[in-house]
């Protein structure tokens, strides 16, 4: 029972209600809002590991005060060891990941606190709203909260993709929410199943009945929920078919909304990812049909970049791309491999909001994202342009940094568990993305500047500098030491082979 | 009975799903669409209702003159109504949102077809 | 026997709502697989879900769809 | 003429049909050209893991799969075609994706 466990979920939510209700006041809105994402990173590392039961209590097997004295019609049966709570799990992962979500909102929210004029507390509201919810869904061991957060999570994406004010983002929240329609209720019809099979909704008490025996581990109807959770899976990652209207969506937010979007879609791919790991990885099916998935996303997010013309969907579908590598790692099923997904998975959150802020300076001083229309906006802030470049080169894997080290990973994972041809596919999309991202680069800064380009007078925040320069400290502190994140991340990866 | 009437209600809550994935892939007004996509949640949520029925079984409430055991061993299962419960709330505050979007495309556009206005927009951008 | 019945009438209802040129027959009718729903929990054993079903599915969802049918348009227009 | 030059010629006169308003210029072909030969070294690299079901069909397969993929060449403005932003599209392709997962994990795991 630790009671900082729940704060990582409340204090946002509490936050975002609160902001929403200021409506007019710009001054109290910045002060709280920066106040409530300073301390989010700071709850997130010195909240100890544990557990922490909503609206319940521990096991009877681990609650010696309760169990005292019951007849042995309850303790000698199963309701011994099963959760009669709202279950909320906290370890060494769930704090990494935690801790980068929380650090890429605090980032997002102070950047688009700088960026725009008239600071929104509505805008606000969505951005913590969401980041709850996915700190949530990392947390949450009972599949049906994670479903609600789930809905919330998309709720505020749509929010955020309506604030952003971009030309046809209603068309694309509409679309996204549409979709989201018919992935959530059948999302929601696969725990039914599972709670139907097992009578519960807690993920450690699932896995136990179907470990244990007490349901037929092939039993159709589990089959089926499998396929359902993994259909809402690729709807809460932008996998493909999903990775349009993903990409779509990554294109009409606002570029820290952007960053804080992709992020809420890795991590609740990790987490999502990491729960039909849990309770399926014993049919063989399931590692086969993630790395399938994953292949996809990569070939198809990577090769649609290429032929994309405007910077914020080249990113976006660089993005979907690079989720493959993630999916990859945890198809794997080797406790390396699914090490080295969640390696990539950290690195690509912080590297991709790295990238959306960065190319975003390009919006605000130009107010285009097409490329066909940029040029020379390396003479503008020749600094900058170096900032974008260093992400890119993250991106790609270039060593000093630290995609370098999980793609290294995944690469070596591949190998030891006997699928050299991903890792071979790995290094082509790699030499790929980095040409894709070149090309980009290459159109928008170093070319001549076309003659109708007007570049904007007004000066590019210092906190959009500072941002990015934290996130290329990140990245070069992981790359040089990666086992700062992967000594964390190994007791989960451990924990599900 | 001919039929069990828990499989006849799981077969009610199966056609809801197909009628309503059939309505929003097939239709293109964009209110049809959105009244499909009601009927899948409520298809969704009469599937789970049916899962905790008991067939020849009361209602999962403790009445005083009702001895314990009597009760465990004839109430149906209130987990599942607990979830339907919150996903009622939520279907009805995504359904709000989905047609708010709606109000505001048509004003835009004047039209509410999903052909017309959530085509391809392709690569013309501003 | 009556359950029966009102399983009928809900899938019959979701087809017909769906069938409608005049949208906002369409939106009023989606109350009757609603309220039929709601009386069908009542005999599955839910009376708690019932009571919201039947508020939240034969008057708000209806009223929602008219009300974004009178801010839209009428009819349905024709594809092409 | 050269195999790359009939492949080149092929995608511009692709993008040419498409009547898109954007100029054709070397830029967006070579981007259609090395998306093509990406998707095809992919595809291909990736079929090689047939070896761990049968090394003959893999084999077998990937011949095939480099016949067609010479045959049908340019892939990549016909993908990219399909993969657009209409919403019509996008749940055509959603509703077959959730058919062919439920077919391939029930189906696949009760007879495979």
């Amino acid at each position: 029972m630790d009671i900082l466990i729940p704060l990582m979920v409340i204090i946002p939510i509490a936050s975002a209600l609160f902001l929403n209700l200021l409506h007019k006041n710009d001054s109290t809105i910045k002060i709280i809002a920066i106040i409530t994402a300073l301390i989010l990173p700071v709850i997130a590392l010195i909240t100890p590991y544990g557990s922490h039961y909503f609206g319940g209590y521990a096991p009877l097997a681990q609650n010696s005060t309760i169990a005292q004295g019951l007849p042995a019609l309850i303790t000698g049966t199963q309701l011994f060891q099963f959760h009669p709570a709202i279950t909320y799990v906290f370890g060494s992962a769930q704090q990494l990941m935690i801790f980068i979500l929380v650090l890429i909102s605090f980032f997002a929210i102070y950047t688009s606190i700088n960026e725009t004029k008239k600071p929104s507390g509505v805008y606000a509201f969505l951005m913590f709203m969401g980041t709850a919810s996915v700190s949530a869904i990392l947390l949450s061991d009972d599949i049906f909260n994670l479903f609600v957060f789930f809905e919330i999570a998309a709720m505020a994406q749509v929010g955020i993709i309506v604030a952003s004010g971009i030309k046809d983002n209603y068309e694309t929240a509409l679309k996204y929410i549409l979709l989201g329609n018919i992935a959530g209720p059948l999302l929601l019809l696969g725990i039914a199943l599972l709670l139907g099979i097992t009578g519960n909704v807690n993920i450690t008490d699932i896995i136990f009945s179907i470990k244990n025996g007490l349901v037929d581990p092939y039993s159709p109807a589990i089959l089926m929920a499998l396929g359902l959770l993994t259909f809402g899976w690729l709807y809460a990652s932008g996998l493909p078919p999903f990775h349009t209207i993903k990409s779509a969506v990554y294109s009409k937010a606002l570029p820290h909304g952007a960053a804080l979007l992709q992020a809420f879609s890795v991590f609740s791919m990790v987490a999502i990812g990491v729960i039909i790991l849990r309770m399926f990885a014993y049919i063989p099916f399931t590692s086969t049909a993630i790395i399938g998935i994953s292949l996809l996303a990569m070939v198809l997010g990577i090769t649609m970049a290429i032929v994309q013309t405007d910077f914020k969907r080249i990113i976006g579908f660089l993005a979907v791309g690079e989720l493959g590598y993630i999916g990859i790692g945890l198809g794997l099923g080797t406790a390396f491999g699914i090490t080295a997904g969640l390696f990539q998975a950290v690195n690509e959150a912080i590297i991709t909001a790295f990238l959306f802020i960065g190319f975003g300076t390009v919006l605000y001083k130009t107010r285009t994202s097409d490329t066909r229309k940029l040029g020379g906006m390396m003479f503008v802030n020749p600094k900058l342009a170096l900032l974008v470049l260093l992400s890119g080169l993250a991106m790609a894997g270039i060593p000093p940094l630290n995609a370098f080290q999980s793609k290294l990973m995944l690469i070596q994972a591949s190998i030891q568990s006997g699928l050299p041809e991903l890792g071979i596919i790995m290094i082509l999309l790699s030499i790929v993305t980095f040409m894709t991202f070149m090309k980009a680069f290459y159109t928008i800064y170093m070319r001549p500047k076309p003659a109708e380009l007007e570049i904007l007078e007004n000066k590019i925040p210092k906190s959009t500098i500072i941002s990015l320069v934290i996130f290329l400290i990140i990245c070069i502190i992981l790359g040089l030491f990666p086992q700062i994140a992967t000594n964390s991340l190994q007791t989960l990866a451990t924990g599900l082979v | 009975m001919i039929i069990d009437s828990q499989l006849m209600s799981f077969f009610t809550a199966g056609s809801l799903i197909v009628i309503g994935i059939f309505a929003a892939l097939f239709l293109d007004n964009l209110i049809k669409k959105i009244i499909g996509l009601a009927f899948l949640a409520d298809g969704v949520n009469l599937f789970i209702i049916t899962m905790g029925y008991k067939a020849g079984g009361i209602v999962y409430i403790l009445l005083p003159n009702m001895t314990i055991s009597n009760f465990a061993q004839n109430a149906s299962y209130p987990l599942p109504f607990a979830l339907v419960l919150t996903n009622i709330v939520i279907g009805a505050s995504t359904l709000a949102v989905m047609l708010g979007l709606i109000i505001v495309l048509n004003k835009k556009h004047g039209s509410i077809s999903a052909s017309k206005i959530l085509g391809d927009k392709g690569e013309k951008i501003e | 026997m009556i359950e029966y019945v009102l399983m009928i009438i809900t899938v019959l209802g979701a087809i017909i709502a769906l069938m409608q040129r005049d949208l906002l027959k369409a939106a009023i009718l989606t109350g009757i697989p609603g309220i039929s729903i709601a009386f069908l929990y009542q005999f599955l054993l839910a009376p708690d879900v019932a009571l919201t079903q039947a508020i939240v599915g034969s008057a708000i969802v209806p009223v929602f769809f008219a009300l974004a049918v009178l801010k839209t348009r009428r009819t349905e227009e024709e594809a092409d | 003429m050269s195999l790359y030059d009939i492949i080149l010629k092929r995608i511009r006169e692709i993008q040419e049909k498409a009547e898109e308003e954007e100029p054709i210029t070397n830029v967006t072909a070579s981007a259609m050209l090395t998306a093509e030969l990406t998707l095809i070294a992919s595809l291909l690299i990736a079929v090689v893991m047939i070896r761990l079901i049968h090394p003959i069909l893999m084999i077998i397969m990937i011949i095939a799969i480099f016949i067609i993929a010479i045959m049908a060449m340019p892939i990549m403005p016909k993908l990219r075609k399909e993969q657009n932003d209409s919403f019509n599209n996008m749940i055509f392709y959603v509703v077959i994706a959730l058919g062919i997962i439920i077919a391939l994990f029930y189906w696949g795991n009760l007879n495979v």
